[in-house]
């Protein structure tokens, strides 16, 4: 227990490590960890012992000392210096590390919007976890459509925030195949704690491989009649969710839920009805008909669907009664 | 015991005090307005806390947690934390110690005041309509693009900043210019050093903070594009602006804090202060290097990595003279005769608790250590433990040290002891806490979490529960003094600076007699009063102090 | 009455330096006009800043009487100034680094940005 | 000294000369503040100056440097006005007094009636800042000006001009509100000299009025190299 306080073993402090860099990272919280503990336990036995030693009690009279002592202003002065010193060349040795990755790194690039991650692998397959291969180096290239979030791993103890209109990154080494928790950390609004995704280290490279190919094609493997739970998943993994439910419940766009083959009033008056075309229109130039009640907000879809995956949202709708 | 004509009760109507240029009065109604402010923050913060207690909606939903945790922050830090101790205590305190009859400017002093009071209309009128939901940190494009009330809050926060500017510059000017015949720069009370340092903060950071808001004024009413990226701005130059000053402003909260310690343990434990340059020029060193720093907020902001290096080393250089503050102290008490007033129980509180929130700090500016657990719990228990372990508790430190000078009465020390123990252990079990969870990876400003921290949060909240019941008991036996509370003697713990030579509460103008000014610290000539009370001191013996 | 029965008048400055210091502003003016029809390279700025520099001093110095002035009010005005350039320093250093970092152009919410 | 032969001394400073320094000194800390409130600014015009200089060279052709400069020469002959207001001040000039502070008021609305015509022609030509940025065919293209205008000598339009509008406006936008408040305060010590409340031994509020004056002016012979003369 005690050992685990003062940061020796993994448990009280600390989730476990993940990465390959989790370790030195760990290291340095632990020092400096344990440099806190002695510094505190110092200053709160003399404070407690010179209360107890000196209280005012009959009889008791505060003795004249010396007021200032130069050896000893310089005595703390110096060692707190010199130990800085050390934790700041620790910590900026490490965040080195942190920062390069090695040259031959996998490449995955990070979308950060309201509320959710999308991960584009090389292949074009866009996903909202992030899947990995185990033991190799993955760089993420990242920003943001919207506002700026922050790519947190706790396990792999990394961060980076995605600022919209630039390109931040960071990388890491998954040791263990394994599910790993993806926090945004840089507050982000309404839905900010619901913002979750997870790494996802494969067992091999070639599950990853696997994984990725029917990733890349998995609307051709759906039956026509099935085509409509490729529109589910499109609906949950690129951002529609965030905004349109599928329970009745306004969002912060019109729900899906019952509004196939409806007229909906729009903002400008006139009304439209929902079909092929609509919604089509509403994917691609989501400006162009404002469903009333309802903000311009959001952002085209306009070269990052498929016509085959639009096709798959209509079908997805289709069901929504 | 208690003078017949007093600075209470010298003038009276709404308009004597309204319109009050009595640095004394226009104190009090800072300590009014700012321990208003602590309880609508401190509110805040128990919805917060009690929406934490479990997983998922429990007494809120997420937008309106989103505006409780910003009402919290804005509120705490600029309307109550700045101009809490400096503002109030010091405002009431620093002509006194000085031997002054008032401030140099004390009609700036009311228009600060005034000020204030427009700046928090704007800040409440802004949450009454709605509420604001950027974090007091307002980083763009959040805070450009989001729909809530964010001109109002920060008309408010830019009106606020100079009344903050005007309090430090009267500040400056007062101890420059008003220090009486005798008393050098190394004979003045730490507590005025303190100010000191924090004036120039004041005076120095907070123009570009004006600055900083006005230019997000201007990109949400008039769509200039200097921080939103969709406009061709950069986001990351908005937190270096922000930074920029709120990184000193972190240092006017707490230099003035370790002001009022120095007092405090000096006093009640009847001992010359040790090392009295050291802790002095420390003061000022802190306010130098606390405009070295800022960018230690900004790590995993895209900074660049030689900016992040530089703010990182610069970063431990404030440790030092922070150290050094807390040694002397402890030395200080070294063959002391010490009192556990509830004034000293605070001061020795502060030491362990800002102890622990300066040693965190060591986490946090190592670079490596920092990306894990910046944005985490660990840091919000990081800046509570030295915002509330440090300013709050030494702000009640100095509240309770100065409460007989201001008001004349003493307060119930026994209650107050009890009160200092259910908020040191409130405390510690609301904030300890939040280090671990931290350090296990829960993100801040999260409205809901992840069954792993569930344990964390509800003994976060249980203890939070604690620390408002030790502040109730506090209002409790504060207001009753004031009406039942025993006479206080002119010097009560046998301080030597020179507020403590003068009636308790002061004559209008302080002081019927010209004050000596001698080492503040020298407690060889003060001898208990055997007819009042307190003490008395050899130095005015047969001089007519009432 | 003597001197000393106006503790109000500082020094009392000459209507020659006045007018000196006028002249030499807009001549300075001009001048720096007048470069800017030449082309220095990456000194063009640094004359130009150079220029403003030396003319603020004057207008410190003679019009608002900093010569004949306590230190502390110069010392205040240098800090300031000193924060200033601290702090454009210390963000130029951290932008110029991180600027390739930025996608050129970037701005989706203006209009009239050339294709 | 007693406290009715100096009329003007509140009763928690010892001298006049004690009151008077620390008025300096406030004065000028306040100075300290508004060069740290314009410091931000210039901040901005740095860091986008230094990482897109085709934005500022491109840009800044749009600006007047006749006007600009007949108005860094209006500010710099009021600040002389203002500095020979205060000598005429300590001196006990009345007359002289307030002709000077006429002429420096004047000063000031020489220089808010020439920004009032660059400000509108630029309104006109749609070189607003941020999201108003709108620029007419004649400002985008090498086609002849509109008045007041010059085309540009070279180079077609960069990406995101509209923000060397947007720190335009604000620069010269901030300074204007301040050359304005100048004007106020101006007034008011030509209001009080005209009463004869000044004289050798009180002239606190000339002199510091005078020094924001100054103020104002330095900060404007930053801004017009900065902003008009950029090669």
């Amino acid at each position: 227990m005690l050992s685990s306080f003062i940061g020796t073993g993994p448990g009280f402090w600390l989730p476990r490590q993940g990465s390959t860099t989790a370790a030195g990272v760990d290291y340095l919280f632990n020092a400096v960890t344990a440099i806190s503990i002695f510094f505190f336990v110092l200053i709160t036995v003399v404070l407690l012992y010179f209360v107890w030693k000196y209280r005012a009690r009959p009889g008791h009279e505060a003795k004249a000392s010396a007021v200032h002592n130069q050896k000893l202003e310089i005595t703390w002065t110096v060692i707190p210096l010199m130990i800085v010193v050390w934790i700041f060349w620790e910590g900026f040795t490490g965040f080195l590390n942190l920062q390069m990755p090695p040259e031959n790194a996998y490449e995955v690039q990070v979308l950060g919007q309201k509320w959710k991650w999308l991960f584009t692998y090389p292949n074009g397959v866009v996903d909202d976890n992030l899947h990995v291969p185990p033991d190799e180096p993955i760089r993420l290239v990242m920003t943001s459509q919207d506002v700026i979030h922050s790519l947190y791993v706790p396990d792999f103890r990394i961060k980076r925030d995605a600022v919209p209109g630039r390109y931040e990154r960071e990388w890491f080494q998954a040791e263990e195949p394994g599910e790993y928790q993806i926090f945004c950390a840089e507050y982000c609004g309404t839905s900010h704690s619901a913002m979750l995704s997870k790494v996802i280290v494969h067992r091999s490279r070639a599950e990853f491989e696997k994984w990725l190919a029917d990733a890349g094609n998995f609307l051709d493997k759906l039956p026509p009649e099935k085509l409509w739970e490729g529109g589910q998943k499109l609906y949950n993994q690129r951002g529609c969710k965030q905004c349109h439910s599928v329970d009745g419940v306004a969002g912060i766009g019109p729900t899906f839920k019952g509004i196939w083959g409806h007229k909906q009033a729009l903002k400008d008056g006139s009304q439209a009805t929902v079909d092929e075309n609509y919604v089509r229109e509403s994917i691609l130039n989501p400006q162009a008909k404002i469903v009333a009640g309802f903000e311009p907000v959001m952002p085209t879809y306009q070269g990052r669907l498929k016509d085959k995956e639009i096709t798959a949202i209509i079908a997805y709708l289709k069901t929504l009664e | 015991m208690t003078p017949k004509d007093h600075y209470l009760n010298h003038t009276s109507g709404f308009a004597s005090w309204a319109f009050t240029l009595d640095h004394k009065r226009i104190g009090v109604m800072y300590l009014v307005a700012t321990l208003g402010s602590f309880l609508l923050g401190g509110l805040a913060a128990l919805a917060v806390r009690t929406e934490l207690i479990s997983r998922g909606p429990t007494i809120m939903d997420a937008d309106t947690y989103n505006k409780m945790f910003t009402l919290h922050g804005a509120v705490m830090v600029f309307l109550f934390i700045i101009p809490s101790i400096p503002a109030a205590l010091g405002n009431f305190v620093l002509p006194l110690m000085l031997g002054a009859k008032d401030v140099a400017f004390p009609r700036l002093n009311l228009m600060s005041f005034w000020l204030w009071v427009i700046g928090a209309l704007f800040c409440i009128g802004a949450v009454i309509s709605g509420g604001v939901d950027t974090g007091w940190t307002f980083y763009t494009p959040y805070s450009t693009t989001t729909n809530t009330n964010v001109i109002a809050t920060t008309l408010g926060v830019f009106i606020l900043g100079f009344s903050s500017i005007f309090t430090g510059l009267n500040f400056i000017v007062t101890i420059h210019k008003l220090r009486p015949l005798g008393m050098t720069w190394f004979k003045m009370p730490l507590f005025l050093w303190s100010l000191y340092g924090t004036a120039l903060i004041q005076v120095l950071a907070t123009p570009v903070l004006g600055i900083t808001l006005l230019l997000l004024i201007a990109e949400r009413a008039l769509g200039i594009g200097i921080f939103d990226p969709a406009l061709g701005g950069d986001p990351v130059l908005f937190q270096h602006f922000f930074w920029f000053y709120s990184h000193p402003a972190v240092y006017i909260m707490i230099l003035p804090a370790m002001g009022i310690i120095s007092e405090v343990i000096s006093i009640h434990s009847r001992k010359h202060i040790f090392g009295y340059r050291f802790i002095a020029l420390s003061s000022i060193a802190i306010a130098a290097f606390g405009f070295l720093v800022w960018g230690h907020h900004m790590f995993v902001s895209g900074q660049s990595g030689m900016a992040n290096a530089i703010f990182s080393a610069l970063t431990f250089s404030v440790a030092i003279p922070s150290a050094i503050k807390v040694f002397n102290w402890l030395a200080t008490l070294y063959k002391g005769n010490i009192h556990l007033t509830t004034a000293m129980i605070y001061a020795l509180m502060f030491i362990i608790t800002f102890g622990i929130g300066g040693l965190t700090g060591l986490h946090l500016g190592a670079l490596a250590v920092d990306v894990h657990l910046h944005d985490t719990y660990f840091v919000v228990a990081h800046f509570h433990y030295v915002m509330f372990g440090g300013t709050v508790i030494a702000l009640l430190a100095g509240l309770h040290h100065w409460w007989p000078k201001m008001f004349g009465v003493m307060i119930d020390e026994r209650l107050g002891r009890i009160a200092a123990f259910f908020i040191f252990v409130g405390f510690n079990t609301t904030f300890f806490t939040q280090f671990v969870m931290g350090s296990h990876g829960m993100p801040r400003r999260y409205y809901d979490y992840l069954p792993q921290f569930t344990v964390y949060h509800r003994i976060s909240t249980i203890g939070s529960y604690v620390m408002a019941a030790g502040f109730f008991l506090i209002a409790y036996y504060l207001l009753r003094s004031l009406f039942r509370g025993q006479a206080a003697p002119m010097n009560p713990y046998g301080g030597n600076s020179l507020e403590w030579h003068t009636a308790s509460p002061p004559p209008f103008d302080n002081f019927t007699t010209t004050p000596k000014a001698e080492d503040p610290y020298d407690y060889d000539r003060l001898v208990p009063d055997e007819v009042n009370g307190g003490y008395r001191s050899l130095t005015y013996e047969g001089v007519g102090t009432r | 009455m003597s001197h000393e029965a106006h503790p109000q008048v500082g020094h009392v400055v000459p209507l020659s330096t006045l007018f000196a210091v006028l002249g030499t502003l807009l001549v300075m003016t001009f001048v720096t006009v007048a470069v800017s029809w030449f082309d220095f390279g990456r000194f063009n700025l640094w004359i130009a800043l150079g220029i403003a520099v030396f003319k603020a001093s004057l207008v410190l110095l003679f019009f608002m009487h900093l010569k004949y002035d306590k230190p502390m009010n110069a010392i205040v005005i240098i800090i300031s100034m000193a924060l200033v350039m601290l702090f454009i320093a210390i963000t130029l250093t951290d932008t110029a680094q991180y600027e390739p970092e930025r996608i050129p152009g970037y701005a989706p919410s203006i209009k009239t940005n050339p294709k | 000294m007693s406290h009715e032969a100096t009329p003007h001394l509140q009763h928690h400073f010892e001298t006049p000369e004690q009151q008077f320094d620390a008025g300096k000194l406030g004065i000028w800390l306040f100075l300290a503040t508004e060069i740290l409130l314009f410091g931000g600014l210039f901040c901005a015009y740095a860091i986008y100056r230094a990482n897109h200089p085709e934005i500022f060279l491109y840009a800044h052709q749009f600006l007047d440097k006749v006007l600009g400069g007949t108005n860094t020469v209006i500010l710099l002959c009021s600040s002389l006005t203002m500095a020979w207001a205060v000598r005429a001040s300590q001196l006990g000039q009345r007359k002289l007094l307030i002709t000077l502070l006429s002429l420096t008021l004047l000063g000031g609305f020489g220089f808010m009636g020439i920004k009032y015509v660059e400000y509108k022609a630029k309104w006109e030509h749609g070189l607003l800042p941020g999201t108003h940025f709108a620029p007419h065919e004649e400002a985008a293209n090498d086609s002849p000006p509109g008045e007041g205008v010059k085309p540009p000598a070279h180079g077609k339009r960069p990406s995101n001009v509209q923000i060397f509008f947007g720190i335009y406006f604000l620069m010269t936008g901030l300074h204007g509100i301040h050359v304005l408040a100048g004007m106020g305060a101006i007034t008011w010590i030509l209001v009080r000299s005209a009463r004869g409340e000044f004289g050798p031994d009180y002239f606190t509020p000339v002199d510091f009025v005078g020094l924001y004056w100054h103020l104002v002016d330095l900060i404007w012979i930053f801004l017009f190299p900065l902003l008009y003369l950029v090669s």
